[in-house]
């Protein structure tokens, strides 16, 4: 347990620290959210419609290239070496730098959501919807990421790699996530039944992700 | 025992060495700092007194025509800033003239807090008046992109341990910005007038009774003196920020510079 | 006042940005200098041995 | 904590005809040696031997690709759960941003021997990094990322020692502490597996040298 | 000439190479594009009037992303310091970077547009002039994202950071290159406006984009 | 083209007062030396004392803080265009995932001395690495790696040469490999200037130590 807790106490300092990358992902977010509106026009109408699936795309996008480095640095700093050699489960490893990657970086972004929210004209209603559903399916799309930062740790250029691999895996957090907002905002829609899947994602991936993490790290030791 | 490169670009500037001098610059900024502070807090005081008591409420706007000023000069100040750091960067890129780093570096947060005030006041003021918070708007959205640009460059900063890289680095990209500002707005003007719904209202309005110029203009000298006396400041904490680092790193890697001279093999 | 909440929220947030900007860089300001006088009087100053530097 | 004596168990490393492929080429194979309690084996060899692969695979960073490898407990000791191995490789596993004491502590809470301020203090003024400890490990010199990287050592005691090139980046000091420090840890009952191709700061029992076969 | 061609021709081999970037920049902007019906929902009228959007949007991502290790590799294998040493000039190393960088990965990617313009519901109209859009106006991204990438040069975590100071300079791009597919697809719209300032955007980048990034080079050595 | 003799002018080097500043921290001032045609300097010190920082002045990568550096043609002969160095520093500038043969004609045609088949297969014949002309170079050891360095050098004759720490990673062989190319560059009228902390193969004519003054 200390083990886990210096693990993600230690990812999330280096995360937050100057030249970490939480303020990068954080910023590069509301990048993204805000360059859209210049492709697709001013039309607040038409944004309030696709504000959830930007925000939602926007959140996939920034913690899955934030990943990058997640593994690749303890490969390169040598304590991937040293942690292995130590005789501790890799999955810890895995999981403590998963859960420490989301509070440093997904947590403050899921917070900044409903503001960019306001600029995409959604409603109170939807704006609620949108938060709920990334804070629950956004610690998915983190594990997802961790497994592809775990198999992408050897190569040198990881970021778009990782999010090759790990974007197919993503669609089905995206779309539920998708789903379960538009629940809450349009009535007919259902809310419940897509939110507990999302819920789900999440919880079979903080399981699944770190064996699956683990293994690819093994393996791309040699 | 402070030894000065023998740049020739600097000597013809020996005012402006004068200044290089970081020594001279905190003993001068010492003096003149709570003058400065004295000054803002003054102005600032009868512009708000100005501002929330005097000034008559708008025959359209109502009361809500207030938030004018804090946001006015909240808006001026985040491009003087940008200027600011531009003419910083251009002194740290081509006479390397060592407060030009500092003067950029500590205007970059001032900047985005005004930056963030004046995109923030307008939200709460376009609420009422336009009945969302936000537009996509000519003028809003270049704001929008000059706050991001803020923060790419305070990321920037943050990316790099050795400051001297860092300054330089950054300025490159601050003049680059600068020279895109002008393009992003037109862009965006462009863009904004081929698309926008008539329903949006234009900015700015009836033209500004002289009951509500004087407070705007008092609270823009506030925030002005106030801005200078945060960048001063903010310069000062730099310079012994670096003080510091340079100190740390002379304590643990090598005590003093090498020196050598050449010889011959024996035999 | 009309619209006395919007009024109060813009200066509010304005009067919290400012107050804690400059909270922060007279926080920082004294911890530099703390810290520098500390290194001098550990003998590392920067009249130590060394020279150069901003 | 800092008690020389019975720290860790005394430990036996045997191999027993090891081989190791990397990148589907055969980097050696027939390796054996037995190697007992308080004694150190030095690996010598031209570059592009093996010497890192082996001990990577005494690590447990590298599968043998064939070939059999025992920690045996000397003394009929019950087995320990965790392992007997410390890894001092060419990377010191430190992470720039954080500072000296950050990155220690890190590393005694992952081995479980939780250090005080006076452990921490005790190990890195013995290495002469003592003033460094609360540096951003970033601005290290190599040679005092080196030191970091004994000190880690250090502070949790087990039994067996890998060390890769170990002189390397030190200077002559340096080199004289190292030579201390092994010394104390063979005297205390442990096991030193060194690779390098240089002169090192202990005279080694055992020399096992992985000439290419002509 | 025959330096500038050198250069090139590494960047593009070095690109189209087993590790190289150029199908993983293609693979993401398939990734980012494809995943937008899902969130956005199977709506055509709304895909085929946002589609040109979309797709600006992916190929803008996918040109800022891959372009993360275009100086830092030359960097951390001493061939940048090489390079300088040699006393050629360093304006010729970015533009010749920028040229290879845009035919292995740029390239590629806007050939690829009409086909996924094709799931998105466009007209053929519309495909063709988002594809010669793209065509004219993505050099022009790719020069912008080169000065990112050299003001990252020294630094590890390049991607995110990259986008980060390159989208707010990129949007004028965007803007002008939506409007001209838009010009051409609905008539009242000028097309040839906007598309010779796209034009003109690719060429004026061309020629300040590999002056910036060499005095970012310069100047981050030490 | 591989003709021994006046293939480059015959060039001075002189540095005057040289001093270098790194990250805010002075690394060493008032450095002078002045050396001809045909001779050595060696650069020795303890770590960190700035060898590579003065090499890296030399070859154009870092700005002195002060002083100045000159490069001077001996005879009369007009003024050179091109640069007169050759960097050989810690890394090699190799792109792991082009064979060598691709790396070298690459920087051939970045220094535009066009080398053909032959002159590739004789400089990397000599240096022992000519069967490895078609591998890509992400497999290359250490050593491996430093001798395509040494190719690159040969195949593009310039006076300078910079050497930082010439022999790290080469083998006996190679570092006599290395000693005879020095030697010949010498003859040919070319200037070395090499910073070391090991012995180098061949004997400088002046030697710069750089100390930090008690
Ligand atoms: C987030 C929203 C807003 C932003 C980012 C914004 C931005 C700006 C900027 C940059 C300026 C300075 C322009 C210049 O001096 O050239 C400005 C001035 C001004 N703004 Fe706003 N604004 C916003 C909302 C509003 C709203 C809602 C109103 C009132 C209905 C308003 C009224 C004014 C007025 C009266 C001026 C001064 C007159 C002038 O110089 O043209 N603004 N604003
Ligand atoms: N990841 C890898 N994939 C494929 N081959 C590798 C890999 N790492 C090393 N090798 C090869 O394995 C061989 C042995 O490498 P190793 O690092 O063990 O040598 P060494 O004896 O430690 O040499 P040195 O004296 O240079 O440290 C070398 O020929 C090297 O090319
Ligand atoms: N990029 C840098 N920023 C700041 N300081 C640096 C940088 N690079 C090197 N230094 C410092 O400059 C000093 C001299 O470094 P340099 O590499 O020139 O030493 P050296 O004499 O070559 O040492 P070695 O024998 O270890 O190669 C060292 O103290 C080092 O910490
Ligand atoms: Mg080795
Ligand atoms: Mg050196």
């Amino acid at each position: 347990m200390s083990l886990l807790a210096a693990i993600i106490a230690q990812t999330v300092r280096l995360g937050i620290r100057a030249g970490g990358g939480a303020l990068v992902g954080l910023i590069f977010f509301l990048a993204v959210v805000a360059v859209v509106p210049f492709g697709v026009g001013p039309d607040l109408n038409l944004l309030s419609r696709i504000g959830p699936a930007i925000l939602w795309i926007g959140v996939l996008l920034a913690s899955l290239l934030g990943l990058e480095r997640l593994f690749s640095a303890d490969r390169e700093d040598g304590s991937l070496d040293l942690y292995i050699a130590s005789g501790e489960p890799i999955v810890l490893l895995v999981l403590g730098r998963a859960v420490g990657h989301w509070l440093a970086t997904g947590l403050p972004i899921v917070v900044a959501a409903p503001v960019l929210g306001l600029m995409l004209n959604l409603s109170p209603v939807a704006l609620g919807a949108v938060t709920l559903t990334l804070f629950a399916g956004s610690p998915a799309l983190t594990f997802i990421g961790a497994v592809g930062a775990a198999l992408t740790a050897g190569l040198q250029r990881g970021g778009m790699l990782i999010a090759v691999l790990v974007l197919p895996l993503s669609v089905p957090v995206l779309i539920f996530g998708v789903m379960a907002t538009n629940g809450a905002v349009y009535d007919p829609d259902p809310f419940t039944a897509p939110f507990l899947i999302l819920c789900a994602f999440s919880l079979g991936s903080a399981v699944l992700a770190p064996l699956a993490g683990a293994l690819a790290l093994r393996v791309a030791m040699e | 025992m402070r030894q000065k490169p023998a740049r020739p670009k600097k000597n013809a500037m020996s005012v402006v060495n004068q200044l290089a001098n970081p020594t001279r610059f905190l003993s001068l900024s010492a003096r003149i700092l709570p003058w400065l502070a004295a000054a803002s807090a003054a102005v600032l005081a009868i512009g708000l007194w100005l501002a929330l008591f005097v000034a008559p409420p708008d025959y359209q706007q109502g009361d809500s025509v207030r938030i004018m000023f804090v946001h006015v000069p909240a808006a001026w100040l985040a491009m003087f800033c940008y200027t600011l750091m531009a003419l910083s960067s251009i002194g740290s890129l081509v006479w390397r003239h060592p407060l030009a780093d500092v003067s950029a570096k500590a205007a970059a947060p001032i900047g985005a807090a005004f930056t963030f005030l004046a995109l923030f006041t307008g939200s709460v003021w376009g609420k009422p008046m336009w009945g969302t918070w936000w537009v996509w708007d000519a003028r809003l959205t270049s704001v929008l992109v000059l706050f991001i640009m803020y923060l790419g460059l305070i990321a920037l900063w943050r990316a790099f341990d050795d400051p001297g890289r860092a300054g330089r680095v950054a300025a490159v990209l601050t003049l680059v910005g600068f020279v895109n500002i002008p393009i992003i707005k037109f862009s965006v003007d462009w863009w904004n007038t081929l698309h926008q719904p008539a329903s949006v209202m234009r900015l700015g309005g009836p033209t500004v009774h002289p009951s509500m110029l004087w407070p705007l203009l008092i609270m823009a000298v506030g925030f002005t003196l106030l801005f200078l006396t945060l960048h001063l400041a903010a310069m000062r904490t730099e310079i012994f920020r670096r003080r510091v680092r340079a100190a740390q790193m002379r304590a643990a890697v090598q005590p003093a510079a090498s020196v050598g001279r050449a010889v011959a093999a024996h035999g | 006042m009309t619209h006395a909440g919007f009024i109060l929220a813009a200066y509010l947030v304005s009067a919290l940005v400012v107050g804690g900007l400059v909270a922060w860089i007279v926080l920082d300001g004294r911890a530099q200098k703390r810290k520098l006088a500390e290194l001098e009087a550990e003998g590392i100053g920067r009249r130590g041995r060394g020279e150069g530097g901003t | 904590m800092v008690n020389p004596v019975n720290r860790f168990p005394r430990i036996r490393v045997e191999a027993d005809a090891l081989s190791c492929t990397r990148g589907g080429r055969a980097i050696f194979r027939d390796i054996s040696f037995s190697i007992g309690a308080g004694r150190m084996l030095a690996v010598t060899g031209p570059n592009g031997a093996g010497k890192s692969s082996l001990l990577r695979i005494m690590a447990g960073l590298l599968e043998p690709a064939g070939g059999r490898l025992e920690f045996r407990a000397e003394s009929g000791s019950a087995e320990e759960a965790e392992s007997p191995v410390h890894y001092l490789g060419h990377l010191d596993g430190l992470k720039p941003a954080m500072s000296l004491r950050e990155n220690l502590r890190y590393w005694c809470r992952i081995y479980d021997r939780p250090a005080g301020q006076d452990d921490l203090e005790a190990a890195t003024g013995r290495l002469g990094i003592g003033h460094a400890l609360d540096l951003p490990v970033g601005v290290f010199s190599a040679g005092q990322r080196r030191r970091a990287g004994l000190a880690r050592i250090m502070l949790a005691p087990r039994p067996v020692w890998l060390l890769d090139e170990p002189t390397s980046a030190l200077d002559r000091d340096g080199e004289a502490t190292l030579g201390k420090l092994m010394d104390e840890h063979l005297q205390s009952g442990g096991v030193i597996v060194a690779a390098t191709h240089l002169d090192l700061p202990v005279r080694a029992d055992l020399t096992l040298d992985m000439a290419v076969p002509a």
